[in-house]
């Protein structure tokens, strides 16, 4: 049987990976999972300089789901390339690295830091971040800025780059193709969908920030949606997220046209979901006859 | 180290209305764990509630393997909770940085307001088996007398414990911090805290005042519990200067009285 | 105390209306809830000639949510305006029409035949229907298309006109303030999210349509952050809809900033979920101490 | 007149494995249901699962006041609702159009799939309250002998019950339709059937043939209950002619065996 994928050149022994900002540096679960059998870990957004983030509360439980306005914080690419990486790329396990900034410049400034670091199998831009109010939101919802990020990281890296996209536009296939011909090599799907939670006792946003991104179960449709509708369209690999807690949501997305799936909320819930969806849909796989997981990609479109 | 169980519930009691104490058996855990840490528990089996809820470790039997946990059922998922009399429990710990104990911390004062009360229970079994329970002063807040938490039990440790309630139902009628600041004249050379936000300030502004050092534990919203996904930012002075965030779930959820920034 | 809100010249008794087409036309609840409680009953999407709809499965449950792809079935305006309303003009309550079509002039005919049409108090424009492929999804997400709507639909009836605005768009702030500037009485918000459930056992999406709309508490930290958004940019009224199960949801809607809400899905898990929800918002005026439900409205913002 | 009720659980059992029996105290809705209607159920009290769930009223007991639902379990509401074993249900019902009875339908063939026979057994009452068990032909269906249901108590209500079961470990071994065949040689009256579509497709296909009239009771997935929603469209023939979507709830769930486009 044949897990393995590749996501616009970045191997996978199968198609399980983390959703960025939501299984920190990987290191943190080490006591809940065996991290080598992961198809890969995608870490947390990374800056060019450290930031502290946003003021607490942070998040919100929402009706299956959650909102995060984090902000951002993390170490800073010095950091993550100098003291990080060396730690992550023993586990030979291929790491992506999602990178933010605010601007064109900070993302081709951390990319051009990250080319050549051991361990680094490929770069997950975070075009969509809805949490940080200069940067993200701007590039994620105007494709000329998108497609000029994609540029500038393309052409000071080597490695694999994935742009991740954000549900909250009109057009999620136009951004797609927009990205797609900049020189994406892959294409990742959803970022969170920007929701608020007023506290009715004290009146006011539950945030600090007052908006956050919303992700977790609530938003599966919308992510299974996008991912649907953008492979009839884009010929790209599709890493799909949003929501997936079991093998059977994971499977929804591969039948969708997703070639990988990342894992996100789920970790906080059973920091083992990560490996049982790797078993679940191996067990999938076996009972149902198939041999090869690309035989599942965007079985829906045809079956 | 951490682990992740499904535990096998053996007790429940609900020692005030409102607030019920769940025995588990999960002797791994429970050898494992430190006063002040917590557990992460699933709320039911759906999504919804989604997020595991932290709460701190009330007990531990390291004999029995058993581990309580004592919680106010103040929204959904602690509902759930309380209702869970029997069955298996999903629960990750120890998890957490919890208080330190310890030769120069002795002649101390533990402090608790209202369900804050819960993890100083295991902190003073600890300070009991270090055998110094005659050094330690006690001082519990409760709304009323039939809301008092940990009192009878604390006693039969070996501790004095001194009461305030806020209708003077029982003992020191006033806020708990008022019998603090009596005892802090004596000069204690420690205080552990845990309680509402408005108490643990009041608590730390005393302490800065008198000079004496202390420990709180402090509540932010979680989501993974393991320090993964920086929800639970609690800011914190930095010994080198200025301020900075930590993680309540790893840095915490005890911290230094004079770190936090309220 | 008063709870009884001006909705853009509609005038209602409390806040609390239906969501078009979770509510039939009123009389199919009538076993379980006092229609005359109601500030408001808006009906079914109404078209020019009857439609039968959209091949089964119609809705597929999901956390926390459904997704319905009904595809407007109504019996045509003429039925609405002959038949039904007569019945539902002796209630003695609000009743706003939502109206849909495939064309621009479509809106305007429908809207023609309920203009003076006894009962009818005021016309929701439904311009967001992501399940009727000609139509609703691009007047919904083209600010230049729902101009053209409102206008014609202002220009052929007497009475206020609310128009309904989709969530699927980059810039919902900029389709509230075109809709406004065209001329709108209020803005309802939101309509569904579209999104895809995928049967992992029979490799096929569930709905006959394949997409659905996305409604249920999952999405109302999404509605809510529409209203919160909307309210500090256009200074129209707001009826705010998405995921209300209970008194607490509505006032969250509320102190975001709209003047009245609607209730959509929750009568489906709660028939009494609307008059609760009236109740409970009395309740809450009481122990809080506000007077005028005016004082409300938006006070998340303030407080 | 359909009721919103919160029924006390007086019953339950687990008949075979994987299908609950539950009995609620209802009067109000127990004098007002007729055989084929429905109940809509809340199951759990989050929004995970959301919707109501239809289940048909199985057995009702007028002079005691309750009502039984008969359900198997499949996904995460059948499964909340089968650990249900007191307390209080959230019900709605009387729902929708249920079978005709009457004088010109006692010549007839009751007949069954699987859980498909938990509304037969209602109309099984019905027709041996008027009197006409002799005359009613019971065939039911089931994978194996041990999934059989309903079969001893509509044997003491007086009927003739023959089994089929796929695997032959009980009665004819082979699709309860072959029973059906067989039967419709005698010319029967009437056919009342429910069961997985499979089945009420070839019943229907047979009726066709036959010349019988009958009627069936479909499944689709319902928001509302209460004919609001338009979400349970089943397809149908106009008796003027044409093809349309009508609502399960309210129209049916039990159509004229001869209206339904399969
Ligand atoms: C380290 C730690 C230890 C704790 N120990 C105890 C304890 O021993 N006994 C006890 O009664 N309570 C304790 N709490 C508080 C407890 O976690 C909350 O009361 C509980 O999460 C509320 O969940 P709910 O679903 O009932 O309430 P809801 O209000 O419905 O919860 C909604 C969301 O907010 C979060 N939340 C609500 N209140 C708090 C809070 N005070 N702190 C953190 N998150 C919150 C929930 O986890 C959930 O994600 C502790 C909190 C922390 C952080
Ligand atoms: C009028 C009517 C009467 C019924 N009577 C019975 C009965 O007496 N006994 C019994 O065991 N079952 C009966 N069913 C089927 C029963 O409603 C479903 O098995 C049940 O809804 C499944 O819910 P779940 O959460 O366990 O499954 P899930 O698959 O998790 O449900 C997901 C969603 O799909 C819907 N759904 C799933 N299966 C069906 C189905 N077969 N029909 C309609 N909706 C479905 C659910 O209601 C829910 O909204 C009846 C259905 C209808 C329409
Ligand atoms: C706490 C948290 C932090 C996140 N941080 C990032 C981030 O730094 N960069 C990024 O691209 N996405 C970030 N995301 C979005 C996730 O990677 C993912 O796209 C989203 O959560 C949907 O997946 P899920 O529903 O499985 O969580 C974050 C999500 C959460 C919940
Ligand atoms: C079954 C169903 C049918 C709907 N039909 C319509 C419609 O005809 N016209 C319309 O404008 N909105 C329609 N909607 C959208 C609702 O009016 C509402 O905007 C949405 O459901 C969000 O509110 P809720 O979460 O409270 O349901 C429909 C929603 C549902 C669930
Ligand atoms: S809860 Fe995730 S870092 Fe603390
Ligand atoms: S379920 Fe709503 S119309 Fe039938």
């Amino acid at each position: 049987m044949n897990t393995s994928v590749n996501l616009g050149g970045i191997k996978m022994k199968n198609p399980v990976t983390t959703a960025s900002g939501t299984f920190g540096f990987g290191l943190e679960y080490q006591p809940y999972v065996d991290l080598q059998r992961l198809g890969a870990i995608i870490v947390k957004g990374t800056t060019p300089k450290p930031r502290a983030g946003n003021p607490p509360p942070r998040i919100v439980e929402t009706p299956s789901g959650m909102l995060n306005a984090i902000g951002l914080q993390n170490p800073g690419v010095e950091r993550v390339a100098g003291e990080i990486m060396p730690r992550l790329a023993e586990l030979g396990v291929p790491v992506i690295v999602n990178i933010a900034g605010d601007t064109v410049e900070d993302y081709a400034l951390v990319a051009r830091r990250l080319d050549g670091v051991p361990g680094v199998a490929g770069l997950e831009i975070n075009i969509s971040c809805p949490n940080v109010k200069k940067g993200g939101i701007q590039f994620g919802s105007d494709p000329r800025t998108a497609v000029e990020v994609t540029r500038a990281v393309k052409s000071v890296t080597g490695l694999p780059v994935i742009v991740k996209l954000s549900p909250n536009v009109t057009d999620l296939v136009g951004m797609a193709e927009a990205v797609a011909e900049a020189g994406a090599d892959a294409l990742s799907m959803i970022n969170t969908l920007l929701g608020v939670v007023i506290d009715v006792d004290r009146r006011r946003p539950v945030l600090g920030n007052i908006t956050g991104g919303l992700s977790g179960p609530a938003v599966r449709p919308v992510a299974v949606r996008a991912v649907w509708q953008v492979y009839r369209a884009v010929s790209l690999p599709i890493l799909g997220m949003g929501g997936i807690m079991t093998a059977r949501d994971a499977l929804e997305f591969i039948l969708a046209g997703a070639t990988a799936v990342a894992v996100g909320t789920a970790n906080f819930v059973n920091p083992r979901a990560t490996v049982e969806i790797v078993e679940g849909i191996e067990t999938y796989m076996r009972e149902n006859g198939f041999s090869d997981i690309s035989e599942l990609v965007g079985l829906a479109h045809r079956a | 180290m951490s682990q992740l169980v499904q535990a096998e519930i053996t007790g429940h009691a609900e020692p005030v209305p409102g607030v019920s104490r769940i025995e588990f058996y999960a002797p791994g855990l429970a050898r494992a764990a430190g006063p002040g840490q917590f557990v992460h528990v699933r709320c039911g089996e759906g999504s919804d509630p989604l997020l595991r809820r932290p709460i701190s470790i009330h007990a531990v039997d390291r004999q029995a393997g058993t581990v309580k946990i004592m919680f106010q059922v103040v929204g959904k998922g602690t509902a759930w909770l309380a209702r869970q009399k029997k069955g298996l429990l999903d629960v990750m710990g120890p998890l957490g940085r919890g208080f330190t104990t310890g030769q120069t911390r002795r002649n101390c004062v533990v402090v608790g307001g209202g369900i804050g009360a819960a993890p100083l229970y295991f902190l003073l079994q600890e300070l009991a088996r270090e055998g110094c329970a005659r050094q330690v002063k006690v001082l519990l807040g409760a709304r009323n007398a039939g809301r008092l938490l940990i009192k009878e039990e604390t006693e039969r440790l070996g501790f004095a414990v001194r009461v305030a309630t806020d209708d003077g139902s029982a003992g020191h009628g006033g806020p708990v911090t008022e019998l603090l600041s009596e005892e802090l004249q004596a000069n204690p050379g420690f205080i552990y805290a845990c309680g509402p936000v408005p108490m643990l300030r009041a608590v730390c502004g005393m302490l800065e005042s008198a000079g004496v050092p202390g420990e709180v534990s402090v509540e932010e919203r979680m989501a993974c519990g393991v320090g993964a996904c920086l929800a639970c930012a609690c800011r914190v002075r930095e010994a080198a200067g200025g301020e900075n965030y930590r993680r309540t779930c790893v840095d915490g959820p005890v911290f230094a009285a004079e770190e936090v920034v309220w």
